[in-house]
């Protein structure tokens, strides 16, 4: 019976979709407010990536949504998760004997952990140079301490300072708009000089923000992940 | 023969979120149903950023000389998918976590036997 | 053309992984299936950038080569009961 | 373009079996390999910062998690 | 003439993917696959890179850095899944001759070896 | 002149500072949300005078509107956030001593951040950024929920975020149809352009974004979330969401429907949905046992009402669907106070254990019974204003369909009379069984819902206090062209 509605109401949706789609042409030029950012996006804001530009400078409030909800599901998860500090002490003590990984996994992962953070900060840093940004910078940093957490469950990051750097973060962003708005008038205005378009110390506001975004990102996804791996067990 | 590749973007997209849809209005178990919200959210990405392409056209990187701003395609569902992407990130990871809680709870993933859960 | 022939040959090698993570008959072979499918996509990336002839592209293949073997390693790890 | 629309088979069918597996390991790994078609696809649709982020997701973090969620509940769909 | 080589390595390695993956379709077992699918396609990918890399001169470094950690990674992730799937009891082909983890008493006590 | 865009960056600000806070005192972080919601009443007081002459645009980033993400502060826009800032306040107040379970820190960020996500919805002028910030409340909400940890908690709050995220979907694929087919994301921009479109690809997407939209309004086919969702949540959390989250999700419809797409031919069919919600709801709460289930019923049928209101789509009508908002989300959120500080001292949540506590605790159960009665829609109180209001508009019309409407309504009004004077009699002129030793409350408890009572009687009596920023919302929400011209013309 379920599966009977439940069809009947895809169909429904499908054939909106069909209608519909066959209004948007696929792969015909329509674009139309994007031809202002894509003409005047490199002398206005100084980034070569013009996706970065509008993610930060045009819609840089879309981004601060952005960050803010993946803050409010690391504080969530943490506070429905949560278990009392006694308890877990128990838990903990019960769970002693989790295995080890293997002398291989081990090795490798000490190996690759600092090179992939590395590799995650180069992300973040270019962000306005070359594809990628704050948000895939952080998660690559993110999938590091995974590793780590693999290879070594015993192993737990500290959570009072990665908090802190959390929200540290989550305050220089919020702060470098209020800035805007006192020097220029405008929340989240770039009010740094934008440089010479293509060289890594360019584009005001943006590798800032993208920093603070990435050590944000990063130290919440850790946070994800070691709340769920070692709370309510 | 030219239809199919007009269409195939949208068969992609409109197939994951229909797909999407039918695990989380049919499927019983929980995990399972946010499997089939992952699903809808990626439908969804494909959506937005095949509405921006352009035929023939590169990304909006002006990295190296020679790339007119005629000759790239829309940056701005790129921006919106980035954004979506990440909402779609804390969704998963919020929604994870209630499952665990109901399950240590109930004891079972099954929505059926979940009375809490039957609609 | 020669690009094409490859990426010809590539897109049966995907198939030939897919069709093992579809029917493997045990949680590990379809890993393996979908592992090998992240090594020829990795390599798949790379020659996709030599066709658009953008070297920014690579970014996303390396991320694929660092990346791809965490979720592997998760699965692993959950099989012999060590997370 | 026939390369494009074999690989959106391959993440219809991949999105269809990870719907239909009863062993929940392997919806997990299906998920994780129609974000590496979406990937692929994204490239194909010039978004290299979506491909990177959809990889960047998709190839560790994703499959982790609902690694560890099936670890604290149950591995079979019954 | 770097066009040449880079496209002829780069085929090299191409065909050692699709080896790989017949491998994978082909063989009997996971550990037979796993054989098949780590060696052929490191090296197919590998080599398809740093053809890669010859045809565009420029590129090389990049090439380079995703071959190498190509290189590093696959390995790695090999070595875990064939242990795991020993340890969650995955039996193997009935007509395999060696079985070299069975000589150890158990496989945890090996591990406990390696501290 | 205050620039509101303040009003979002203050308290996302002191959102993210309470760790920090956290490290000097464990105690700070739950005074954190009333400071930050304190300057946001302030801020929306200064404003309301100087929006009234003339409504303000506000870009973020510094470029000019169509470009660029802009927050729209007309009279509707400071109208809804003065309400949110206010409800919100009295509710931080009272959660400072009513939240116990731990880890409160986390809470009290959720908390600051859904209203953050709520203030952001009423302002922004950018239909992405509205789906945003749409997130932001979703999501925090859910994470609100299941806050107490408890069975029913976790639950309803699995349903619920089943339910929403599907919704929030559906806004999504909405406005990538929008994008697709005015390739802009600007309200004003899009309403401009909403007659060059073709009417069945207009009406596919209007159905999806009021799909979901309806989802977090809980109108008729799609409400199955809330009542588990309000009566398991912790009762400040119910409050917020009776009085604030669905409001929005009304807001939501409303901008779809009236600004910019400007679809006239559904709004009698938008009408007739809310009169089907009203109905359904009043009827199940007739038989609900729960006191929180039962006050979550009626918000779906008080929720039916303002769409119903809205649907009448004359100015009237919506002036008195924008009072009914006023009046329900003060009574509400009494009532669900009310009755979380009696449930957390009888400790159990069935109307028959809550008899003989009108001698026990008398404040609490005076402002019970005032928040019913204004629910109702007794005369001296704000009720009685925004209902008289919505049946004298409805019977305006001069439609024969819509005095069926009316009689309907009133029915369902009586229904509604019907359980409040079970529960009232329930507390007066009962004997209790074990209610010795409770005993009144004092302090942070009783100071919101105290104000809550004081507000609720000022504004019966003296509605004139309002009037004059309602008739202005209400012209925001009919004069679409004026909308429009504030935003692309303006600047």
């Amino acid at each position: 019976m379920r599966r009977i509605v439940s069809i009947i109401i895809l169909i429904i949706i499908a054939v909106g979709f069909i209608f519909a789609f066959s209004k948007i042409p696929f792969g015909k030029d329509k674009i139309n407010v994007a031809n202002y950012y894509i003409k005047k996006g490199i002398k206005q804001t100084g980034a070569v990536n013009i996706v970065t530009s509008v993610v930060l400078n045009y819609r840089g409030f879309d981004t601060l949504g952005e960050v803010t909800v993946l803050f409010i599901a690391a504080v969530g998860l943490g506070a429905v998760l949560f278990v009392e500090r006694k308890i877990q002490k128990n838990m903990d003590d019960k769970e002693d004997k989790t295995k080890r990984a293997s002398l291989i996994l081990r090795t490798g992962s000490r190996l690759l952990f600092p090179l992939i953070l590395l590799f995650g900060a180069y992300i973040f840093v270019h962000g306005h140079l070359t594809p990628g940004g704050g948000f895939q910078g952080g998660a690559i940093i993110a999938s590091g301490f995974l590793l780590m957490y693999l290879a070594f469950p015993k192993q737990r990051i500290n959570k009072k300072t990665s908090g802190l750097a959390e929200s540290l973060s989550g305050l220089i962003f919020v702060g470098i708009g209020l800035l805007g708005l006192v020097f220029s008038g405008y929340f989240l205005t770039n009010f740094l000089p934008k440089g010479i378009p293509n060289t890594l110390f360019s584009a005001g506001i943006i590798p800032i923000i993208y920093i603070a975004i990435g050590f944000k990102v990063g130290f919440e996804l850790t946070g994800i992940i070691d709340d769920l791996l070692e709370r309510s067990r | 023969m030219s239809g199919i590749y007009n269409w195939m973007y949208y068969i992609a997209s409109g197939g994951l979120i229909l797909i999407g849809l039918y695990i989380v209005l049919v499927k019983t178990n929980l995990i399972k149903i946010v499997i089939g919200l992952n699903f809808i959210d990626t439908g969804i990405n494909i959506l937005l950023i095949c509405i921006g392409y352009v035929r023939g056209r590169t990304a909006p990187i002006f990295s190296r000389p020679g790339i007119s701003p005629a000759n790239v395609v829309d940056p701005v569902p790129q921006a919106l998918v980035l954004t979506a992407i990440v909402i779609g990130v804390a969704v998963l990871a919020l929604a994870l976590s209630i499952v665990i809680k109901v399950y240590q709870h109930n004891k079972t993933l099954n929505v059926t036997k979940i009375k809490g859960l039957k609609w | 053309m020669t690009l094409m022939i490859f990426f010809g040959v590539i897109i049966i090698a995907v198939i030939l992984a897919l069709i093992r993570a579809v029917k493997g008959p045990t949680a590990p072979d379809r890993v393996v299936g979908v592992d090998i499918m992240v090594t020829i996509t990795v390599a798949l990336m790379v020659l996709l950038g030599i066709f658009f002839k953008r070297r920014i592209y690579l970014d996303v293949s390396l991320i694929y080569a660092v990346l791809s073997f965490v979720g592997v390693i998760a699965v692993a790890r959950y099989l012999d009961k060590g997370l | 373009m026939i390369f494009q629309l074999i690989l959106i088979f391959i993440m219809i069918i991949l999105a269809v079996a990870a719907s239909l597996f009863k062993d929940l390991i392997n919806a997990v790994v299906a998920c994780a390999a129609v974000s590496l078609i979406t990937s692929i696809l994204f490239y194909f649709l010039q978004a290299p910062d979506v491909a990177m982020a959809e990889a960047a997701i998709g190839a560790g973090l994703t499959t982790a998690v609902f690694i560890i969620a099936i670890r604290k509940t149950e591995r079979y769909e019954k | 003439m770097n066009q040449i080589i880079g496209y002829i390595v780069m085929g090299v390695g191409v065909a050692f993917l699709f080896l790989g993956a017949l491998g994978v379709f082909r063989f009997p077992d996971v550990y037979n696959r796993l054989q098949a699918g780590t060696k052929c396609t490191t090296l197919g990918a590998f080599l398809s890179i740093i053809g890669a890399g010859i045809v565009e001169p420029t590129w090389f470094l990049k090439c380079l850095i995703i071959a190498v950690f190509i290189l590093f990674t696959n390995p790695i992730s090999a070595h875990a899944l064939a242990r795991a799937s020993y340890k969650s009891g995955v039996k193997l082909w009935d007509k395999s001759v060696v079985d070299k983890c069975k000589d150890f008493e158990e496989c945890a006590k090996a591990q406990e070896d390696d501290k | 002149m205050v620039n509101p865009s303040l009003l979002i960056a203050v308290p996302l600000a002191f959102a993210f500072s309470i760790p920090l806070f956290g490290l000097v005192s464990k105690k700070i972080g739950k005074y954190i949300p009333v400071v930050a919601l304190l300057i946001n009443v302030g801020i929306s007081f200064i404003l309301i005078p100087q929006i009234l002459k003339k409504p303000a645009v506000v870009s973020i980033g510094g470029w000019s509107p169509p470009f660029c993400i802009n927050l729209v502060v007309g009279p509707l826009g400071v109208f809804l956030v003065t309400l949110i800032s206010s409800i919100g306040l009295l509710v931080a107040i009272y959660a400072i001593s009513y939240i116990k379970e731990e880890p409160t820190e986390k809470y009290h960020m959720l908390f600051l951040l859904l209203i953050t996500g709520a203030t952001g919805i009423v302002l922004t002028g950018d239909i992405f950024n509205l789906f945003v910030f749409f997130e932001i409340l979703c999501i925090s909400s859910y994470a609100l929920v299941a806050y107490n940890k408890d069975k029913e908690g976790t639950e309803a709050a699995m349903k619920y975020l089943i339910q929403g995220s599907v919704g929030s979907s559906f806004v999504l694929i909405g406005i990538a149809l929008l994008y697709g087919m005015f390739g802009t994301l600007n309200m004003a921009d899009i309403a401009s352009r909403v007659t060059s479109a073709d009417p069945t690809f207009l009406f596919i997407s209007l159905a999806f974004l009021i799909t979901g939209f309806g989802i977090e309004a809980a109108v008729f086919p799609l409400n199955a979330w809330l009542p588990d969702a309000h009566s398991s949540a912790p009762s400040s959390i119910s409050a917020i969401l009776s009085g604030i989250a669905i409001k929005t999700g009304v807001y939501g419809v409303a901008r779809m429907i009236y600004t910019i797409f400007n679809a006239d031919g559904i709004l009698t069919f938008i009408a007739f949905l809310g009169l089907l919600t009203l109905l359904i709801g009043e009827m199940s709460a007739f038989r609900q046992n729960d006191i929180k289930r039962l006050l979550a019923y009626s918000s779906i049928g008080q929720i039916g009402l303002i769409v119903f209101a809205l649907g009448i789509a004359t100015s009237l009508g919506v002036f008195a669907g924008l009072f009914q908002i006023v009046s329900h989300a003060l009574a509400k959120a009494l009532l669900f106070l009310a009755a979380g500080y009696m449930i957390y001292r009888v400790g159990s949540k069935s109307i028959d254990s809550l008899s003989g506590l009108g001698r026990k605790m008398p404040l609490t159960s005076f402002a019970f019974t005032i928040g019913s009665f204004s629910l109702i829609g007794l005369p001296p109180f704000a009720g009685f204003i925004s209902k008289f209001s919505i049946v004298y508009a409805a019977i305006q019309v001069k439609k024969p369909i819509f005095l069926v409407f009316v009689v309907i309504a009133l029915i369902a009004t009586v229904i509604e009379a019907g359980y409040f004077f079970k529960v009232v009699q329930n507390l007066y002129f009962k004997e209790g069984k074990n209610v010795d030793n409770v005993t009144e409350t004092s302090g942070y408890i009783i100071v919101p819902m105290i104000i809550l009572v004081i507000s609720i009687i000022v504004i019966g009596i003296h509605p004139q206090f309002i009037t004059g920023l309602l008739k202005g919302a209400a012209g925001e929400l009919l004069g679409r062209t004026g909308y429009i011209g504030w935003v692309l013309g303006g600047s």
